[in-house]
């Protein structure tokens, strides 16, 4: 299963073809794209940083989560680093299941996870300059 | 002891580089190394509850141990995936 | 924003590029394939057949339901009709939203939605002969 | 009246044709309409109930009127989208 920082573009059909499998019914994807705009700013375009490493470990840790919570085994992730622009690819998940609820279970979960204890940084380029967008201070406990 | 820590996004800004080296007593603990950093780097000191560290690439509490061999590093919220 | 019937494989990229837009950040997609089985039996292939005028009605009620519902206007799904074989993409679907939580509930929603209202069919073909599979009987109250 | 009524998927098989044409009274009711189909094939009569009727392309309650003019269709439980 992919599982992986990339400074390429993020192909979906790539991950798609990764997790889909004759058994396989369902696949739910999820695509996060580089938006115009960010707390009412105008961004023309980001740049990801992420400690690569322990980057691509999390990730797994997601996917060893989601295997035991919704028995899906089937999921590739990747998430682009380097200068993105508008409408860009940032990350891209694909989750598949032979029925199509554990999918999308599996592909929300993914997403909300990744946020939460993956090191990946943004910086967002705007009109008024720069600024690390800080969403989510890890904790430790539940990391 | 000397350690040397891991710098990413905002904290490399601040320090400066991709790594810092800091100094921590043996035997001492990730709230020890939060002490040395917050002493050598102001900035920290303001916001340290908002920064998490990792041990080995793994995020560590801070009464976790830390050693010269380690993989230390210092990660500012994060803000990876989409909005 | 695409909303069709058709008798050719299903592009996942071009539904994608169909709602993304610059002030889009999450693309949530569904993508229904042939499996090998089902109900304990081996499947070789699939037929798919349609009420090709009145599916594509249906299916735009169901995107004018999830704008309602889950205020998602950029949906796009198309249904594929004809002979599958396994691993073929029977249906596609991408809802595109500014945060992810909205095209999750959109996509989910047009997924089950279409299995209850829209009057497409799917003939079984496997070792021991052909069946129609038949899922949901239509209710004239809420379809 | 005579009309004129489409048929997909197992409705097909069971009347052989993609239309079937059904007598039923002036200014009748998708009601009159399944009488009539029940009377013709009693395949149908043994499972009405889950056979929906679609007059001009939405699906209709049995009280609903039936003209010459309009597209009628037989739609037996659908299985689009996947499992």
């Amino acid at each position: 299963m992919i599982c992986r920082i990339v400074e390429t573009p993020v192909d979906m059909d790539t991950l798609i073809g990764d997790v889909a499998e004759d058994d396989i019914g369902g696949v739910c994807t999820f695509i996060g794209l580089v938006r115009n705009h960010s707390r009412g700013q105008r961004v023309t375009h980001l740049e990801y940083h992420a400690y690569p490493e322990m980057s691509e470990k999390k990730m797994r840790q997601v996917i060893e989560e989601i295997s035991e919570r919704f028995g899906v085994d089937r999921i590739a992730m990747e998430h682009r680093i380097g200068t993105l622009q508008i409408g860009e690819i940032a990350v891209g998940i694909a989750a598949a299941s032979a029925h199509r609820d554990a999918s999308f279970k599996a592909c929300r979960y993914a997403i909300d996870r990744i946020k939460q204890i993956v090191p990946i940084w943004k910086k967002e380029f705007g009109e008024d300059g720069a600024v690390w967008v800080e969403e989510c201070s890890v904790d430790a406990e539940t990391a | 002891m000397l350690v040397t820590v891991k710098c990413f996004a905002w904290a490399r800004e601040v320090t400066g580089g991709d790594e810092v080296e800091l100094e921590v007593p043996d035997s001492g603990t990730v709230r020890d190394l939060r002490e040395s950093l917050g002493k050598k780097f102001p900035a920290f000191a303001e916001r340290m509850e908002s920064i998490a560290v990792s041990v080995n690439q793994e995020f560590a509490g801070d009464s976790q141990g830390v050693s010269v061999g380690d993989e230390l590093a210092l990660i500012p919220p994060i803000s990876g995936g989409v909005s």
